[in-house]
């Protein structure tokens, strides 16, 4: 692997999370006055005022601007105007929340799709591989808030056996869990799938079989491996993606988690909170790209010389 | 003629049940959107508080097929409504991603060097900036109107068609036809839009029957966080979410549009697959 | 005769794909004999390929092989799933014509080999790469040891070809199938694997089947040939009768329209015309009737049976052939 | 054939169409290692060449040698790194878009993959057609009539214009292809490797056609192949690469008579000669090419030469003539 | 078997889910419906207004008052009272919570004067003793007791506010008197109070009482059901059926003191008087509040509320529908067939979208062609205009009853600095003279005169409309039966000891 390349993507990763800030603080700032979407609606011009020099939303938007990173670069992500509180505390509140629930989720999928998705490509066009199709279909067309509601229908009310909502338990991730498991686990078996399709294709595996391989050293031991990539990737994006992914389910599921709180704070033009969840994902998505860009090249001995990437 | 027609029969004899079964079901729904007008039974906004939340006729109910919502509106004519706008947005929004995507592809692939640096890097920055965000950043800030709707749904996962035709576009100037043309004398444009562009567009369909049902279930999505369509305008994502409250007692309110949302997405993705298995170019038999 | 180590007799192949038979294999009839190189050659498309994979039964599951093949006296197509397995590498094994796709990309080519080489002995893993190292020694390779921790790209073609090879020899086979096995590579290095192939052979005692177009191949490099044409095989040669006397039109067509090192420069080449037809739309009668001078009524109702031509070892299947 | 924009003044130097000098082609690629820079790849490193008007010009040698890339220089589909390529005293490196399209009609190329020079989408007719919808030849109408004249001069009936290129053999595409290059009526024509992808009864009607359209229409070709009974069989003049390099270039009949350079000599040698009863010596070069990234020190060849003394692998010999036009670089050329 | 043994067991946590929670928890930063449902069990007031029954105001913090003259309030404060960390509360703390520095200044420390909009004639407070306080008005106030009822105005810990490393510190850890105390908050998960051992009105039945931020009505619904909460807020009116099925569940609450309405935009050239009228002829509030509402809320005479007890206009009309009368009127209007934008938010009251779509077709039956568009927040309702005219021709409002008087509801809300005159063109004689009687309202402590001035203020605003009124705003709870807590009928949700025993 080149240093200089990943200097290279880490750069350029940098740069797309300054546009990525840089755009949200102008929608934020150019389309919506906080002080009105925060104060009540009869709040009068000089609470209105007060509000803002409060906030230093009276300066020009370049001084803003400018002063917002100065800040961020001296480790202070602001103030919440609605919760009064430091932004960098609400997020070590919330931030595990969603973590906890999105790695579970993701890799609760990861356990079912992958041998979900091989069999189907080894047994395509039976019925196994239609009912994988069905499912996967089934995961990612299902509105999560749809879902999950019908699991809190069965589990909580029906069968008694789970709490509906909230997090103090282990038990109450097992229902958001299941939720976005189940979209997950369609996207991913369904890219295992086609993936190892084209692998089964490819001469190396006919070299195996003739070799005198057995079936499942053929399958796990040459196929997946170079099946792997393209599920990576779609893994990488679903990792990069848990806080916007977790919106719905921490709505439904009253999951305390920074996907909800991102929707109320757009709601409230709680600007500094939006920014630092903005920005933190674009930093985990950014980060998910670069883990996988290693991985490719761990995975994928050609991609290590190569001018690797997606 | 008689060769087309032949082709037509050859379709029909080349396609498996499954897939068959598939088409025709994306066609009816089409051909649903596109005569919704006339089949309507009622009126999708009148409302008729005294019969409100009459079940469907096949579990008892007297209010129309489909039974009626909260404001005693028909079900059915609603659904039939939601179908057309969903489809439209899905449809126009796709149509956009694809062309934004595409043309944004073959200029970073023809200019490569700095066009090509800031045009991915745009696409990263797309990718780094979740649509749901985006959507709830642009909605919630620039208020919520059709167009601006279908211009965002068409912003959503442009940048996977940028990536695919920049890939396509750069391997074709490789080599291949596109060199031998260019080697004839041909201009850029006339190698992009004549050559490489029907190349490419088997990829970009392939492409777009995956991202259509995506836009259909993004647009339910953003109903749940109430920035979809708005009422009394209707549109699958919004029935549903509409329907989820009355889970418990009217569950056939989020089911039923839930169904032809199923059964939209599962069309297309068999469709698709079968469009990818058998019109990938490199296999030209 | 000779024992005959190996028989296909009236093997045919036929793709069900997309809801249409493909009929890529006719009626193929070859053997051969211990410590015997022959060779298959024929154009492409002719079914040299399937032939052979479908000895070790590796087409997949949308191919249905009829005839028979025999090993050693055994029916390979009645074997189980795993008595085939038992054949596969250790007593027949196959290169491929494309040595670097035919490769894991994504495994050393260290582990490919120890992989195939424990499968077929139970040697500790000490000794697997002990012997991993001998086989790359004996396919010319230079610092083997080295070598096996590089991937298959970090390798050229020839490199490549070579380990293929090593991987083949793993399971001490008896026979060894090679498809093509320098077509993807450069003339100097072809000269190499082929010069290699027969060093193997009269080391070994290894039987092989060489599969080719390349009649100069064939002419250097075989004992007996078996030419296809559109999954059939027309002729059936010791090599230098078959080059001295062909008897099918094909095979003379094939002949004479190569350009040769020894040929005067102004005599134009003497191509056959026409086009192999595809196995759809195969012609009635002889399959290469439609391109043949010498055909006649006879040869638009019937397809020639293989036969032999006075003496045993010379066959062809054609109304016409000249003896 | 000349267009508005550019004026040859065709009889000036006419015994010469392409001249090549010094012509070097250096590609930056990155490296293997960790902390490695670019480096660069010779793919042609200093080579001189004249073609004269109506000969063929053979270049033979093993892949990745520099063939296709010289082949792209000689029609300015890329641009070298120095050196100059005149084409009938015309500088053509460093021209304008519009001046190198417009000089397209009068030098074309065919590719060795046939199938991958055509696009799978459009019908035959319409490919052959496009050249002269490019450069606005003749009314609209009338072209045609055009494409189904030279379709039936490369052996193709009419019916093959509304065919798709999957839907024809492999010869017959490559007929197409020749069909398109021709139809701009060039004066030279650069094959590279137009026939390897072929099947030997279809390379024999394809080289025959070529030709004969030489022989009807007076046309150059630069052609370019691996296979040295080919390149025998058809060229005039062959020049032999060698990583970048001509090692030696002669008259073809000189060529393997005299083979003077012990490359050379080995590539024949490894000509497998479809005869069982021909015995001949063997020569079997040790060793893999080097990559174009490596290059030995002095002579390029030395390290697979089986005659190889010090001074090859100290200084790299010049091509120089040995008279009859021969040339060759090498220390001990024909002691092999 | 089940029922009666729930109905035994006494629990020792209660669970209370509710859409949303406050941020941040303490007194008087913002005026939102979450804040106000816990703010009653951390906070009191110093007077407490019965939202339970009808004996009006109340002693609270303060035992008794009374008015020395037009301008001042003395007040008795309640002795041993402890607030949740110990401290005896005395007038210290009603001065600071009154104070400029933290509330009445120009720059307060909360952030902004809400509050002020509230008692704009508020002045000072004078400490008399430590249990005694005046509180004194710039202009004479008759409604001084009334304000005091205001959840804006309940009492607070000075020295924890004081000692509190920051407002950002105090305003999450807050303390106050009320029966609980907060033990952990976390604004987007739960609010976890534990009871206060030395409540003055005694001690409370549970230990600890969570109130926990469930959005999704379904998953409250489903929580109530599944037995995790004992109490859920915001249950929509068509659910109701949906839980009255359940035998161990009931449903409380019912409409509260806030009138829906809408205010016009009468700037707009069709928005005429004989448009706004028929605009409220053409509507069958009944058929809504019966269909839409099941028949729990109801339809006021005026915005006026028996609640105001002798100041209840008890003979003014109900609204009329006509829809006859509707069609002539928009025949004899500047109404041409505009579009008229109907600007609402998304749900930001019960039911409302529902109720907007059907008011729609109403209109449409009467030839008025209305637009409905959602929007996400006040800001964009109000941002929107050219040359002076907002975009909306009509826009959701809703008129909150603050204390029990029409000077706290409609005259609050038609005032000068309101919308209506201040931005929507609500202009002419007859509103100078509303305006007029206004100042009555606000000044007068001469109970007749107010009430003549309140009927009359509520003819103008049916002759020259400035807005349309609907019902009343409702508030519908849900609970375990076993649960012996009641709703106010206010969004307040309390469980202190007078409200939830076991
Ligand atoms: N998996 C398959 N499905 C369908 N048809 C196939 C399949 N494999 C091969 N064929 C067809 O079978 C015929 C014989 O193919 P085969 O690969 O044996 O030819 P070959 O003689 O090896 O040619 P080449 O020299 O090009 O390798 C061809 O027409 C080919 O298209
Ligand atoms: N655009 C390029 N960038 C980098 N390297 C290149 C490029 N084009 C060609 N090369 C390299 O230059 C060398 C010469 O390539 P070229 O294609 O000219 O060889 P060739 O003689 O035509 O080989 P072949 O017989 O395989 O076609 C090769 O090592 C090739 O990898
Ligand atoms: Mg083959
Ligand atoms: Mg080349």
């Amino acid at each position: 692997m080149h240093i200089t390349y990943f200097l290279g993507k880490i750069a350029r990763a940098l740069f797309t999370m300054v546009l990525v800030v840089t755009f949200v603080f102008v929608v934020l700032r150019a389309t919506g006055d906080p002080a009105q979407a925060m104060l009540p609606e009869d709040a009068t011009q000089q609470d209105i005022e007060h509000f803002r020099s409060m906030w230093g939303l009276d300066k020009p938007l370049y001084e803003q601007y400018g002063v917002y990173w100065l800040n961020i670069l001296k480790g202070n992500f602001g103030q919440s105007y609605r919760d009064r509180r430091p932004v960098t505390d609400i997020m070590a509140e919330r931030l595990p929340k969603t973590v906890y629930l999105m790695t579970l989720s993701i890799v609760f999928a990861v356990i079912i799709a992958i041998p979900m998705g091989v069999k189907a490509a080894l047994n395509r066009n039976t019925f196994i591989d239609r009912f994988t199709m069905g499912t996967a279909v089934f995961g990612f067309s299902m509105p999560n808030f749809f879902l999950g509601i019908l699991l809190i229908l069965l589990f909580s009310v029906k069968l008694k056996i789970l709490p509906s909502s909230g997090s103090d338990s282990w038990k109450h991730i097992i229902l958001p869990l299941l939720t976005t498991g189940l979209a997950y686990i369609g996207s991913y078996s369904r890219f295992t799938r086609s993936s190892m399709l084209s692998v089964l294709n490819k001469p190396y595996i006919r070299t195996a079989i003739a070799g005198g391989l057995s079936r499942n050293r053929v399958i796990y031991g040459h196929a997946l491996p170079n099946a792997a990539i393209p599920v990576i990737t779609i893994i990488g994006a679903t990792v990069g993606r848990i806080i916007a992914g977790s919106i719905v389910i921490e709505t439904v599921f009253a999951w305390p988690g920074v996907g909800r709180l991102l929707v109320t704070s757009v709601g409230a033009r709680d600007l500094s909170v939006v920014q630092a969840i903005v920005m933190l994902l674009s930093i985990t998505i950014v980060t998910a790209n670069l883990i996988v860009d290693i991985l490719y090249g761990i995975l994928d001995p050609r991609i290590r010389t190569k001018k690797g990437g997606v | 003629m008689l060769k087309q027609k032949n082709a037509v029969k050859e379709f029909f004899r080349k396609v498996p049940p499954l897939i068959f079964i598939a088409i025709v079901w994306i066609i009816a729904v089409f051909l649903i959107a596109i005569f919704h007008k006339f089949i309507m039974p009622q009126d999708p906004v009148a409302t008729d508080l005294v019969n409100r939340l009459a079940p469907p006729s096949f579990m008892g109910g007297d209010q129309g097929f489909f039974g009626t919502d909260a404001l005693g509106r028909d079900t059915l004519s609603r659904l039939i409504r939601s179908i057309y706008t969903s489809l439209t947005v899905a449809f126009i929004g796709s149509i956009i991603t694809a062309v934004l995507g595409t043309i944004v592809g073959f200029i970073a692939a023809h200019f490569k060097g700095i066009v090509d640096e800031i045009l991915m890097t745009l696409v990263d920055f797309q990718y780094a900036m979740p649509f749901m965000i985006m959507a709830l950043l642009v909605l919630a800030f620039f208020g919520n109107n059709i167009i601006l709707f279908v211009i965002l749904l068409g912003i959503q996962g442009w940048m996977r068609f940028a990536r695919l035709a920049r890939g396509m576009a750069l391997s074709a100037q490789e080599d291949g036809y596109a060199v031998a043309v260019k080697q004839l004398g041909a201009t850029p444009f006339r190698i992009y839009a004549r050559h490489i562009f029907p190349n490419v567009s088997n990829i970009i369909i392939v492409q777009f029957t995956l991202n259509f049902p995506q836009k259909i279930i993004v647009e339910t999505s953003l109903s749940f966080i109430g920035l979809g369509i708005q009422p009394p305008e209707t549109s699958l994502g919004s029935m549903m979410a509409y329907g989820r409250g009355y889970l418990m007692s009217q569950w056939w309110m989020a089911v039923i549009p839930g169904i032809v949302i199923f059964l939209t997405t599962l069309a297309m993705s068999i469709v698709g697959d079968w469009v990818r298995d058998n019109l990938d170019p490199t296999v030209v038999k | 005769m000779n024992s005959d180590l190996l028989t296909v007799s009236n093997l045919g192949v036929d793709f069900l794909t997309g809801g249409r038979t493909i009929n890529a294999v006719q009626k193929v009839d070859f053997s051969v004999r211990e410590k015997e190189v022959v060779g298959l050659v024929g154009e492409s498309g002719c079914g040299k390929s399937v032939s052979c994979m479908a000895i070790l039964r590796i087409l997949g599951e949308t191919a249905k092989t009829t005839g028979s093949i025999r090993y050693k006296g055994t029916e390979l197509l009645d074997l189980s799933e795993s008595g085939i397995r038992k054949i596969r590498g250790k007593e027949i094994a196959m290169i491929f014509q494309d040595p670097v796709t035919s490769l894991n990309p994504v495994k050393k080519i260290g582990s490919q080999l120890i992989e195939i080489i424990q499968l077929h002995s139970r040697l500790s893993s000490d000794s697997a790469r002990k012997k991993a190292v001998s086989l790359l020694e004996q396919v010319g390779i230079a610092n083997p040891a080295d070598r096996l921790k590089d991937y298959p790209h970090q390798l050229s073609g020839g490199l490549c070809q070579r380990v293929m090879i090593a991987m083949a020899l793993a399971g001490d086979p008896n026979i060894l199938i090679a498809d093509e096995p320098t077509t993807a590579l450069d003339v100097t290095v072809q000269a190499q694997i082929l010069s290699l192939l027969k060093r193997l052979n009269r080391e070994r005692g290894m039987a092989t089947i060489l599969i080719t177009h390349d009649l100069g191949v064939i002419a250097e490099n075989v004992e007996r040939v078996f030419v296809l044409y559109a999954g059939l095989v027309v002729e059936e040669a010791p090599v230098d009768v078959l080059f001295k006397k062909p008897a099918h039109p094909y095979t003379q067509g094939l002949l004479k329209s190569l350009p040769r090192m020894t040929d005067d420069k102004e005599r134009p080449l003497v191509p056959i015309e026409g086009v192999v037809p595809s196995p759809e739309n195969r012609p009635s009668g002889c399959c290469f009737q439609p391109r043949c001078s010498r055909s006649t009524e006879i040869c638009l109702k019937k397809q020639p049976l293989l036969e032999s031509l006075g003496s045993g070892d010379h066959k062809a299947a054609c109304f016409h052939a000249e003896i | 054939m000349t267009t508005g924009i550019i004026n040859l003044d065709k009889n000036k130097n006419s015994s010469s169409i392409m001249q090549i000098k010094d012509l070097i082609c250096h590609f930056s690629v990155k490296s293997e290692t960790m902390f490695g820079k670019k480096r660069r790849l010779r793919a042609v490193d200093g080579i001189n060449f004249n073609v004269k008007k109506g000969e063929t010009f053979g270049i033979v040698g093993e892949s990745g040698c520099g063939k296709s890339t010289t082949a792209k220089l000689v029609l300015n589909m890329i641009s070298p790194t120095s050196g100059e390529v005149l084409y009938r005293g015309l500088e053509m490196t460093n021209l304008k878009p519009a001046k190198w399209r417009a000089l397209r009609e009068d030098m074309q190329m065919i590719f060795q993959d046939p199938l991958g020079a055509l696009d799978p989408y459009m019908t035959i007719g319409k490919q052959i057609k496009e050249p002269l919808d490019i450069h606005k030849i003749g009314i609209p109408r009338e072209r045609r009539e055009k494409v189904i004249k030279i379709l039936a001069s490369v052996g193709m009936e009419d019916y093959m214009y509304d065919r798709f290129p999957h839907e024809i053999s492999g010869g017959q595409r490559q007929r197409a292809v020749l069909a398109r290059a021709l139809i701009l009526e060039p004066d030279l024509l650069v094959c590279d490797e137009p026939v390897s992808a072929l099947d030997v009864s279809i390379q024999a009607q394809v080289i025959n056609l070529l030709k004969e359209i030489q022989k009807d229409r007076g046309l150059t070709y630069i052609f370019i192949s691996h296979d040295l009974r080919i390149i025998r069989y058809i060229c005039n003049r062959v020049a032999v690469m060698y990583l970048g390099k001509i090692v030696e270039e002669a008259e073809c009949g000189e060529l393997f008579k005299n083979t003077a350079h012990p490359y050379t000599k080995a590539l024949i040698a490894s000509i497998p000669v479809p005869d069982p009863s021909f015995k001949k010596e063997r020569i079997i070069l040790p060793g893999e090419p080097p990559s174009p990234v490596n290059l030995p020190r002095g002579c390029r060849f030395s390290p697979r030469c089986p005659i190889a003394i010090d001074k090859c692998r100290e200084n790299e010999p010049l091509l120089e003539d040995k008279g009859n036009n021969h040339k060759v670089a090498c220390y001990r050329p024909g002691e092999l | 078997k089940q029922e009666v043994k729930a109905e035994t067991a006494k629990i020792t946590t209660m669970n209370v889910a509710v859409p949303a929670l406050p941020e941040p928890l303490t007194v008087g930063a913002s005026t939102t419906q979450a804040r106000y449902r816990v703010q009653y069990n951390i906070f009191n007031n110093l007077i407490e207004f019965d939202f339970k029954g009808t004996k009006g105001f109340m002693p609270s913090l303060a035992e008794s008052w009374k008015r020395i003259d037009d301008r001042t309030l003395e007040l008795k404060l309640r002795k041993g009272v402890k607030f949740h960390n110990g401290d005896e509360f005395t007038a210290e703390d009603v001065a600071w919570t009154f104070s400029d520095e933290r509330f009445f200044g120009e720059k307060p420390i909360v952030g902004h004067t809400r509050a002020r909009g509230y008692w704009a004639l508020f002045d000072r407070v004078e400490i008399i003793d430590p249990y005694t306080v005046r509180i004194i008005s710039k202009d004479t106030d008759p409604l001084a007791v009334n304000r005091l009822s205001l959840p804006q105005f309940q009492i607070i810990n000075k020295r924890a506010f004081q000692e509190a490393k920051s407002y950002e510190e105090w305003s999450n850890n807050p303390v106050g008197t009320g029966p609980f105390k907060v033990e952990r908050f976390a604004s987007g998960d739960q609010l976890v109070l534990k009871a206060h051992e030395q409540y003055w009105g005694g001690k409370p039945y549970v230990d600890t009482l969570i109130f926990r931020s469930v959005p999704e009505e379904s998953a409250r619904i489903a929580g109530l059901m599944a037995g995790d909460y004992q109490v859920i807020s915001n249950v929509s009116i068509d659910l109701i059926p949906t839980i009255e099925q359940e035998k161990n569940l009931a449903i409380e609450g019912g409409p509260i003191a806030s009138f829906l309405a809408t205010m016009f935009n009468i700037k707009k050239p069709y928005m005429d008087v004989n448009l706004r009228k028929a605009m409220s002829l053409a509507l069958d509030r009944e058929l809504i509040v019966k269909n839409l509402f099941a028949g729990r809320t109801k339809i006021p005479n005026g915005i006026n509320d028996p609640g105001y007890a002798d100041m209840y206009v008890k003979d003014h009309p109900y609204p009329k529908y006509d829809l006859a009368e509707a069609k002539k009127l928009v025949k004899k209007s500047a109404y041409k067939g505009e579009v008229i934008p109907y600007y609402i938010l998304n749900d930001y009251y019960p039911n409302e979208v529902n109720v907007a779509q059907t008011m729609v077709e109403m209109w449409k039956a009467a030839g008025i062609n209305v637009q409905i568009e959602i929007k996400e927040n006040w800001a964009q309702v109000n941002a929107d205009e050219t040359e002076g005219v907002r975009y909306f021709g009509m826009r959701n409002t809703s008129n909150t009853d603050t204390f029990g008087d029409p000077a706290g509801c409609l005259w609050r809300t038609y005032n000068k600095s309101y919308d209506p005159y201040k931005v929507l063109g609500w202009r002419g004689p007859l509103v100078d003279e509303f305006m007029e009687l206004g100042k009555v309202l606000d000044t007068s402590v001469d109970q007749k005169e107010r009430y003549k001035a309140f009927a009359r203020m509520l003819e103008i605003y049916d002759e020259d409309p400035p807005g349309l009124y609907f019902y009343m705003n409702l508030s519908i709870s849900a609970k375990q039966k076993s649960i012996d807590w009641t709703a106010y009928k206010q969004v307040y949700m309390y469980f202190g000891p007078e409200n939830f025993k076991q």
